[in-house]
């Protein structure tokens, strides 16, 4: 989708808090299962990427996945039918929350398989590669993810091949309960990159600006042909893993300082010292968020379960046509 | 009562109690406790040395308990969903497995591992795939569908010799048994249970399933219906004696499985008591299995996946009527 | 009189001048032509571009090929030996399987790759794996016993929107079939094909036991002993049908498969006529399989782990005497 | 084994020559069959990584394993046997060339699956950190083995955790028929070290001493609880990959250039430079390693098949003593 102005993006991580703290309510109230892993916190690294992208470019994420969904432009009512598992969610009830995707948006899913979609985004990008197409493929990846085997092979793989990807790893602390210190021998991601004869990036991931302009700058070079970018955007995930951790792995008080520096709050102080009719805008962002969040439940819950007949339909793709 | 949890808590406490060489390898099992919780507050207990989180390294994690197997400790390792283990396949089928035949090493490893649907977690969480090890000469793998089971089975499987694949069933976890202060003694591996007995149908079932045909096994007993139900506690070394004495007994069976029909392991038999048994059967054998689809996350279709009491009984009631 | 090996050679030669977006994608498989010599000489024909050598990372290879497919693409990836498709196990279980049924998108890979004993080559390099892929939905299995089968096939794998398992038996590669000028058309999955008609003894069997039985029931054929041959050609989508109906025609079955026995296909086999056909069954089925035990490198050791065109007669002069 | 001078250590060096030289003979010849991967001019990083170890250490090897085996001190003449897949073999046949191990040696076995030994390797180490055992474990590995998703898991779980273990690359340039350039993106291992935490270190591989010492040092450091250090050692394949390699992918040209620089040649100028006596005592271990080849092909060729009967014993270990 397309950002024309920081209002915009605003308007989309505010969206995007809205949704999760939804989700967290409806899961503590029971009304929908499953699993789920919100990013409230992360709001400005998928805002920032999505607003970075252009309209033909592709994106692949992980299981913490709603955030980067609804800044590629999917639409929260879907979504929440999906978390409802009902038939008019994006995938039918079949994806929830972890595996849910839209080809028309360049969304090429959620993966509950962590670094599970590495090779999926390296695939995209060939293709791209292939046929020149001028697409690149944003990769997210989480700090614990770039400890599976699978991150090692692709970004060897892709930097070999000058792949127009780029990798986008949210490090936000915390791999469930494994500290960086206890997943990562070296704590720096963007380090890693050199092991594949490339540079990292790491920037502050809280800030919009930074993030669209790290992501930014990465897309213009694997666009022009410089191959794979590692984009490191520093963050924290202030709720838990999912909705069953009690998150004693840390500190109330190392919780409360992340807090000082969550993303949506500073985005609005940076706008409000830019623009004086920042306060209003805010505001009417801020109520057409949750407006919107409202009639997506709505949505979701006045929508009909899927017919379990279907169950077996669409395990295989129809033929498709050939050269 | 005692949750199956806490049962299996209990016994890796003894165990790690019991041996200095027992130790615990996994994501997120230390101050987390594990994604299910089996096996919180052990590090306070045993500390990060022996309760031992990893980076998330399936590959690693599982050749690492290997070498540390050979070497001569004795690894539990958690893979935290099932669905996962398929990131381990390699280091379970080219090394584990053929450790002894070929290297003369022993490997004492036990991966656990929960399985299975009904919670709504989607196709990436909710598999059993004991299938991907049954083909596998040099594994052994355990099913159990009762906590007293599971305690008795992850005894002899930590002090065994061999590399066992352990799968613990989500929806039992939260289910409570009758478990006396000290724990069951350990129970071999090859010993099936007859924990219903009938003279109609047999039914041959592990893990979750086991539990629910011996649920629906009760209920037929008021219907006059005799269900002889097997729950085979483990899949390698299978116990073909206990299952052949059964249908043999009732002249009509039914096998339980989870996964999809096909190429599972109710196959496997359905082919050994074809071998066996053709003459003792007085009805086409039949397979009660999940659908070939994956597991869907919404409740609505995933209960479609899922054999439950009532398919089981019904199939049971088929059988009979044949 | 062309080889197997040829003949796949030319298939994919074929298919690649035919669709600009079908791409080579494994480890040595341009200027080495493939541990087995298949794609020799593509690559001066293609280029590397389209004869893409990898690193050695069997995981993203694969998952390159899946995205490369879901985007328009249409990979052939090889698997140098099917024994390390074991580190691929994720990707093809938990993405290729699952990209149409959750994601809409088509996957249209085939991974091609070698399998079997018979070469003396050692435990990690001589299984039949299929196994590992047979009880997961979604995916689709071919098992070819002669060339033009493995061209047809490969032909309808590549066109097709689905990801298959494209198992090449390294004994056939050196043999020779009679293939015309033009290559056969494309066969559709799931037929499975009569090799050799007799009314005494079914015997099923894929891959390169689909070979030996051929051989064995034209010995017998001298016998007396009349058998019919179902070669299976995919396992996955199963031709159900056409082993029904010769094994009701003959009403004795044997299937001959060259795993360990247990956990096997064959397993499958065995359940779906036990399901479907129990009383048209004159004797016990039987399973011909290895035993339950890795593939020892040794030439006396290996000849004992798979089935012969010996013992496969034996074993069907036995049911036909029963 | 214990290598007392130089001259021990060429004494192995050319009896790997020589062993190596014979299979690929009897492979030529149809006396032997299945597979096997030579190791014709990587003798000195055998035999440099056995002389820095200590009696206790343990070793893992790869497919290309033969003279890893004998320079831990592995007997021709079972080797032999097991190549010819005889009773009498180390696994009375059943290993074959890719598969042999000797325990007692401190042999943890060479593997058929690239990158198969790391975490086996990783978890040796931790049974010797675990019980303050002195115990340090080399693991070798190819360039090519780089690749693998299990490197990277090893490398950085080793690392986290200081684990006594010297990870050994011998880049010989070729993966197979996978030049370097083809399969790493940043063809210089040592530097995959950063990634990790940890300073890499890449010596000449052709020279004995450069590579005992660098093993040395990095033996030293992990037993003194420094934990994962990882030397990359230069050499060059001078065989072909496997018996039906054509080397087609690289240049004649090239080769000569590499038979320059052999190990096993330049090992000998040196102590004939330094030794007066030295041309007398080579030529008298080359006619000691060809007469123990020799007899380790007849100990071979004479010992029974297995017998058949045998195949199913030894799947599972026999029980074990418990504490
Ligand atoms: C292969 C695999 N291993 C483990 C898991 C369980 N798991 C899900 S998310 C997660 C933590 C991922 O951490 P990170 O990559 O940092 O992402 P974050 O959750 O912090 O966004 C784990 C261990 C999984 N889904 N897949
Ligand atoms: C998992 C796996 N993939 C591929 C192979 C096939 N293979 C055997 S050796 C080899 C090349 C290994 O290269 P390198 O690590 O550099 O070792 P080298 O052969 O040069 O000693 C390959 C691709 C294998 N044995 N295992
Ligand atoms: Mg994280
Ligand atoms: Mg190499």
């Amino acid at each position: 989708m397309t950002f024309h102005s920081d209002f915009d993006c605003y308007g989309r991580m505010v969206l995007i808090r809205r949704f999760e703290e939804a989700v967290e309510r409806l899961f503590s109230e029971g009304r929908i299962t499953g699993t789920a892993h919100v990013c409230i916190g992360q709001e400005a690294i998928a805002v920032g990427m999505a607003a970075a992208m252009q309209p033909n470019d592709a994106f692949t994420s992980t299981h913490r996945g709603h955030g980067h969904f609804l800044a590629m432009g999917g639409d929260p009512g879907r979504m929440m039918a999906e978390m409802f598992g009902k038939a008019t969610g994006y995938a039918y009830g079949r994806a929830g929350s972890q595996m849910m995707s839209d080809l028309s948006l360049g969304f090429y899913g959620a993966n509950g398989i962590t670094a599970g979609s590495m090779g999926l985004a390296c695939g995209l990008a060939l293709q791209a590669q292939y046929h020149n197409t001028g697409r690149v493929v944003v990769c997210t990846i989480g700090d614990g993810a770039s400890n599976e085997g699978m991150f090692h092979e692709s970004l060897n793989l892709a930097a070999l091949w000058h792949l127009p990807l780029v990798v986008v790893c949210e490090n936000n602390g915390y791999a469930m309960s494994t500290p960086l210190s206890v997943g990562l021998a070296n704590q720096s991601i963007a380090a890693r990159a050199a092991a594949y004869g490339i540079t990292g990036t790491a920037v502050d991931g809280n800030s919009l600006s930074a993030v669209r302009d790290a992501v930014s700058l990465a897309l213009t070079q694997a666009r022009s042909g410089k191959g794979l970018q590692l984009v490191e955007c520093h963050t924290y995930r202030l709720s838990g893993h999912s909705k069953g951790d009690k998150r004693e792995y840390r500190s109330p008080a190392e919780e409360a300082a992340a807090w000082e520096n969550e993303p949506l709050a500073r985005l609005a102080a940076e706008l409000e010292k830019q623009y004086p009719d920042a306060p209003g805008r805010i505001a009417q962002l801020n109520q057409q968020a949750a407006e919107t969040i409202a009639a997506a439940i709505e949505f979701a819950v006045s929508s009909p379960d899927p017919d379990p007949s279907t169950v077996c339909d669409d395990l295989f793709a129809p033929h498709l046509p050939t050269a | 009562m005692k949750t199956f949890t806490a049962t299996i808590r209990d016994t890796l406490a003894a165990e790690l109690r019991r041996d200095p060489n027992v130790f615990l390898i996994g994501e997120d099992i230390g101050a987390y406790g594990g994604a299910f919780g089996v096996t919180r507050g052990l590090i306070s207990e045993f500390g990060p040395n022996r309760i031992r989180d990893t980076p998330i390294s399936e590959q690693a994690l599982i050749g690492t308990a290997i070498g540390a197997a050979a070497a001569g400790l004795r690894p539990v390792a958690e893979i935290m969903f099932m669905d996962f283990i398929t990131l381990a396949v390699d280091q379970l089928t080219n090394l584990a497995a053929k450790l002894h035949y070929i290297y003369k090493l022993p490997c004492p490893i036990v991966v656990r591992t929960p399985a299975g649907g009904g919670r709504g977690y989607g196709a990436t969480h909710s598999q059993t795939l004991e299938r991907l090890f049954t083909g596998t000469p040099g594994l052994h793998i355990a099913a159990p569908s009762t906590a007293a089971d599971a305690s008795a089975l992850l005894q002899s499987a930590i002090r065994g010799a061999t590399p066992v694949i352990f799968i613990e069933h989500k929806l039992l976890y939260p289910l409570r048994w009758e478990i006396g202060l000290t724990l069951p003694p350990p129970l071999p591996f090859g010993h099936a249970n007859i924990t219903h007995s009938g003279n109609n149908v047999t039914v041959v079932a592990w893990s979750y399933m086991a539990h629910l045909a011996l649920t629906a096994a009760n209920q037929l007993a008021a219907e006059g219906i005799g269900v002889e139900v097997v729950d085979l506690r483990t899949l390698a070394p299978l116990d073909e004696e206990t299952i052949t004495a059964a249908v043999r007994k009732t002249g009509r069976l039914l096998i339980v499985e989870e996964g999809p029909k096909t190429g599972g392991f109710a196959g496997e038999i359905a082919a050994r008591i074809f071998e066996t048994s053709y003459d003792y059967l007085e009805a086409p054998l039949r397979r009660l299995a999940g659908p070939d689809t994956p597991v869907p996350a919404s409740r609505t279709l995933e209960a479609a996946c899922i054999p439950t009491v009532e398919t089981i009984a019904n199939a049971i009631r088929e059988l009979a009527s044949l």
